[in-house]
């Protein structure tokens, strides 16, 4: 598998999912400047690392969204090629149209730092196959603008055609709208494409893929896109 | 020359910053405060002195990129 | 503002423009020897900049001098922008930690933001990328109407740099006191991580090579809030010249990753921040280590601002810049570099080999002063100092106690002071880099360094209660406390960074804090082996005349052989064994008990006898090296119940406890503060052998009780349920903060 | 009663947000921007019509929470 982490200056998390893909994969991504206009031949998976590109000023991702190497990226994507932005990353997703709707400030207004336990909703897409159907996960987050929003329309939507792809629910596996951790909508945690294969998620998957510092339930994420490419 | 691009959340959109001031004010005791929404201001100054350029040049700016038309709005006002 | 545009508007050096500038007369007439004629305006600001507290350290150098600084792996001591310590396989540890009390007061959250940019430029200076940030709070009484406010900005400051910058925040220490309720403390630490031989120095080599300046641009932050309120600069002065900072994470990442980009590519042949008083000091110090003269040409200088003049180019305090010597022929390369990150870069100097620090701005000369006296020649002060009187040993049975065991533990463990912090740490990104083995909330944060199995420990504290009554016992007791949290986790300390906040030093009594708390720290820190690489003093922490506790803030590194065998404090197991090492005698002095249950602050704080602390803790740490021991605690502030308690909030399995001893009064011993122990789970298969270890070792050891349940339970006391109080211990700060909060 | 407050950074003050912006405008190519800076406006109701007290509340708003005079300066305007 090839895989390219995009940078942004201000990406912060480019070593932490870089170095997620290579345990997992053990293949080393390729990191690609913010400045360049096409993404290194071959390439199957493009991922957006976590950070604050451009300082989160203005609007989270807004500034990154418009860079020059999103062109190509907006391409890989419609040529059916895989996604995957991560917290700032699904910020520029959301923000370059890429993917609907848009993260605003956590409803309570500061950063948050912690583990959240997350539903698989579905393992019928390129990053989640290798999780138990129903699974309840648990990975980071780390953001201060991570409340998923969108018009009634754009989260019906979103719904009916299946395309949340990670929940935060309560200790007792279930969604409570009313008490997650960042106001999401509908406890929305992560977003799929209409053809699922670009995916948003505010959680931090690479952060837990490795024994030592934590629980790995962020591994199957990543085996996933690496078995799946395998395949193919 | 000088102008000013106002953006606001577009009012169906719920504003936690403008609540949380009203809550914040009620319990410093500022007294009569029905609601506050917050928004960002931009100060902007711009090359020239042609207004109608000026106006075009800010309404691609927001467009562009100033302003997230998903949830906001946005207002341009030349200040002199 | 064109006032200081044309030089002959510059204002007349009267006694008046020199007091505003910070300088007594004597030290005024110092410089008028020095150079031998009047000083320029800008030479005045220079000297100001150089001779002030802050820079000239004149109140404590002479009592810094005292401190042990060496060790075989310290490779770096005081004297540079951070210490810098061997770690072993070719890397080395680089930190340091640093107060921003004053502007954190006045706007809390520019005021810690910029503090923790300028400790992680102090790091990333040396050539480490910095690996972890900590930080050590202090706030006011939680009922002072800008407590609240003042938490709230300091900890969004901390968050919103360190999380932006890309550093875990993975420690440090929050505490609550009435004396600091008008002189907040914010003393930040950073950790990096370097190549051994790959370390960056201030001192510049070669004569005409070019000085460049990189970063952000320069505003009149900051410039001299002293000068600024005098009346020569007229009307809207203070809309100018903004005394707070704005700190900018975005730009310092930039420059963190254009600094190391063109060190390794080696372009760099001395490099300082400019931190406090910018350009002038970073300028200086090179110029002077190096034994090398230094022209600057203002002209050249990346300004944020129009019409700014050369006094204000040489005190500004914009933050995230750098000054550099760069190596021959590589200047091109270097800017490449610096472009390619969106910053600017300019030549701004060259080094001379004239010993002079020659200023030059629109074709006059602003300044020509002898470098190395700017620094060499600094004022030095033997400032009159008292002991602090000694108080009486509190003898428990004098005391009138109402409270039950329980009770007593149930308020202490919802109280300010140990009420559980996260709140304020969920509020720091503190996994980021994927390196975090040990999170907030234990003993010692521990960092994994790149993939293992090594690690580095790192903890801060210091308790300005026993300062206050004892300052020598005190400044040992901060030490030790820091090197037992260090081996609690087991690691091994190897080297500190201090933070001295103290009040006014011009008053004996404070000069005594000072100098009795640096005994201390030098005295624990030659028993430990625990020297000293670098810390920072922050005086004349005052208010209406009253001083803050003397606060010396510790700062701790150690190195973890293989994290995987690291300790924490939650209890692992049922039908374990609790035994605590070290003497129980019930020292109720100056403890949490007595200040929060009996509302006393009184009476010798509790004696630290370093070659225990010494024999104790190395026992400890072989313990856990040898997988004997499943759960560890250092005790500390609080006693023994109060770390059972924290040992087993943190697992959800209690404990039943035996009866206290019955020479101890029960209340001393539950929560006396006696040093140099610690709390250890074992199974019952390992008793035995732990116990012969310690009796060959002449370590005091004694059995406790055995975990189990979901309760606290000690004879003739009622249960006291974890649940519970885990409630009380994570809802005081979220209850605090929340009522009418943004 | 409706009042708006604009709160910005003091002439000197460093404005981070802007400058990025003032960057992203260029690369975009939107021309003649000369500078931004970035505020805060707040949209306020206040109860009551009597504007003299309403201009009172919000002074005491502004200096008690809306702006940091330190670093800030701020500005009332009554919309209607
Ligand atoms: N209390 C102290 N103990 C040991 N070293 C100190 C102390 N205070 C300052 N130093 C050392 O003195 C030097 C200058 O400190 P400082 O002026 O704070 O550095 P910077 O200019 O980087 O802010 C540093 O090397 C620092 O480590
Ligand atoms: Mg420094």
């Amino acid at each position: 598998m090839k895989a390219a982490v995009l940078l942004f200056p201000g990406s912060n998390r480019e070593g932490d999912v870089a170095r997620a893909l290579k345990h997992v994969t053990g293949v080393e991504p390729a990191i690609v400047w913010h400045a360049e206009t096409a993404l290194p031949a071959g390439t199957d998976l493009v991922v957006l690392p976590g950070g604050f590109s451009y300082g989160d000023y203005l609007r989270c991702g807004a500034i990154a969204a418009r860079a020059a190497i999103m062109e190509a990226v907006r391409a890989h994507a419609a040529r059916g090629g895989l996604v995957l932005g991560i917290c700032n990353g699904f910020q520029i997703l959301c923000e370059s149209g890429l993917l609907p709707g848009v993260l605003v400030r956590n409803a309570r207004l500061r950063f948050i730092c912690r583990e959240a336990l997350l539903k698989v909703e579905r393992i019928d897409t390129p990053f989640t196959r290798r999780y138990a159907k129903g699974a309840v996960v648990r990975f980071p987050v780390a953001h201060g603008e991570g409340n998923y929003t969108a018009d009634a329309e754009t989260l019906a939507r979103l719904e009916g055609e299946g395309r949340v792809a990670f929940r935060y629910v309560m200790a007792d596996g279930k969604r409570d709208d009313t008490q997650v951790l960042n106001g999401a909508a509908n406890s929305i945690a992560g977003i799929l494409s209409e053809k699922l294969n670009v995916l948003g998620l505010m959680p931090h998957p690479e952060n837990h893929v490795d024994p030592l510092v934590g629980p790995t339930d962020g591994r199957a994420l990543f085996e996933s896109i690496a078995g799946m490419l395998e395949k193919a | 020359m000088k102008a000013r691009v106002l953006v606001t959340l577009k009012s169906a959109v719920l504003d936690p910053q403008g609540k949380a001031i009203e809550g914040a004010l009620r319990s410093l005791g500022v007294p009569g405060v029905a609601s506050v929404r917050q928004g960002k201001v931009f100060d902007v100054e711009l090359d020239g002195g042609d207004s109608a350029k000026a106006e075009a040049t800010l309404k691609e700016a927001c467009e562009k990129l100033l302003a997230n038309t998903v949830i906001e709005t946005y207002r341009i006002e030349f200040v002199g | 503002m064109t006032v200081l545009d044309t030089p002959a508007k510059e204002p007349q050096i009267t006694p008046q423009l020199v007091a505003d500038h910070g300088l007594k007369p004597d030290e005024y007439e110092r410089i008028l020897k020095l150079i031998g004629r009047e000083p320029s305006f800008t030479e005045l600001g220079i000297f100001s900049a150089m001779w002030n507290e802050h820079c000239s350290y004149k109140s404590s150098r002479l009592h810094l001098r005292g401190l042990p600084t060496k060790a075989p792996w310290v490779i770096q001591g005081p004297g540079e922008n951070a210490g810098v310590i061997d770690i072993g396989d070719g890397l080395a540890a680089v930190f340091k930690m640093e107060s921003h009390n004053h502007p954190s007061y006045i706007e809390p959250y520019q005021g810690a933001a910029t503090g923790v940019g300028g400790i992680l430029r102090d790091v990333f200076t040396m050539g480490a990328r910095p690996i972890a940030a900590l930080n050590a709070l202090r706030f006011g009484d939680p009922a002072h109407p800008r407590t609240k406010h003042l938490v709230a900005g300091v900890v969004a400051g901390i968050g919103g740099y360190g999380n932006s910058f890309g550093v875990p925040t993975v420690g440090g220490l929050v505490g609550f006191h009435t004396r600091y309720d008008g002189n907040c403390l914010v003393n930040a630490m950073a950790v990096g991580l370097a190549e051994a031989d790959k370390i960056f120095y201030a001192k510049a080599t070669g004569v005409g090579l070019p000085v460049v300046y990189l970063g952000s641009k320069t505003g009149r932050d900051g410039i001299h809030g002293a000068t600024m309120a005098s009346a020569e600069f007229g009307e809207g002065a203070e809309e100018k010249r903004p005394t707070v900072q704005v700190g900018d994470p975005f730009a310092e990442k930039l420059l963190l990753e254009a600094c190391l980009e063109i060190m390794a590519a080696g372009c760099v042949v001395a490099i300082q921040d400019m931190g406090a008083a910018g350009l002038t000091c970073s300028a200086v110090e090179m110029g002077a280590k190096g034994d090398l003269g230094i022209e600057l040409d203002l002209d050249k200088l990346p300004c944020r601002e129009e019409g700014m003049s050369a006094y204000e180019m040489m005190l500004s305090e914009s933050q995230e810049r750098m000054l550099m010597v760069i190596a021959p022929g590589k200047e091109d390369e270097a800017e490449a570099i610096f472009r390619k990150w969106g910053l600017d870069f300019a030549i701004v100097g060259r080094t001379t080999d004239t010993l002079r620090f020659v200023v030059k701005h629109k074709g006059e000369v602003k300044a020509d002063l002898p470098i190395k006296e700017l620094g060499d020649e600094a004022p030095l002060y033997d400032r009159p100092w008292v002991e602090t009187p000694k108080q009486q040993r509190i003898d428990p049975a004098s005391l009138e106690i109402s409270a039950t065991i329980p009770g007593a533990l149930e308020r202490l463990i919802g109280s300010p002071d140990f009420a559980s912090k996260r709140w304020i740490w969920e509020q720091y990104d503190h996994l980021i880099l994927n390196n975090t083995v040990q999170r907030p909330g234990g003993d010692a944060a521990v960092v994994r360094i790149e993939d293992g199995p090594k690690g580095l420990a790192m903890a801060c504290d210091v308790t300005p209660r026993y300062c206050e009554a004892d300052p020598f016992e005190g400044g040992k007791q901060a030490v030790a406390e820091v090197w037992r949290n260090i081996t609690a986790v087991g690691g091994t300390p190897l080297a500190l960074t201090d933070n001295l906040n103290f009040g006014n030093p011009e008053k004996p009594e404070i000069m005594g804090q000072l100098v009795g708390c640096l005994r201390g720290i030098g005295a624990a820190a030659l028993a430990l082996d625990f020297p000293v690489v670098s810390g920072n003093v922050s005086l004349y922490n005052e208010t209406h005349g009253r001083g803050i506790l003397p606060t010396p803030t510790i700062g701790g590194v150690g190195v973890l052989a293989d994290v995987e065998k690291m300790a924490t404090i939650a209890f692992k197991e049922t039908s374990e064994i609790i035994l605590v090492i070290g003497e129980t005698t019930g020292w109720l002095g100056q403890s949490a008990f007595l200040s929060e249950i009996l509302d006393r602050e009184e009476g010798a704080p509790p004696p630290v006898d370093l070659a225990l602390e010494r024999k104790h803790g190395d026992f400890v740490r072989e313990l856990i090296a040898e997988g004997l021991v499943s759960a560890v605690h250092d005790v500390s502030d609080g006693g023994l119940l109060v770390a059972l308690a924290e040992m087993a909030m943190a697992s959800g399995i209690g404990a039943s406890l035996l009866a206290e001893p019955a020479e101890v009064n029960p209340h001393a011993f539950w929560f006396g503060e006696d040093q140099a122990r610690y709390i250890v789970t074992v199974s019952g298969g390992e008793k035995a052998t732990v116990f012969k270890r310690a009796e060959s070792a002449g370590v005091p050891i004694a059995k406790l009780g055995s975990t189990g349940g979901d309760k606290l339970t000690i004879p003739g006391e009622r249960p006291i349920v974890i649940d519970a109080l885990r409630e009380r211990s994570e809802s005081w700060l979220p209850i605090y903060m929340g009522a009418g909060m943004m």
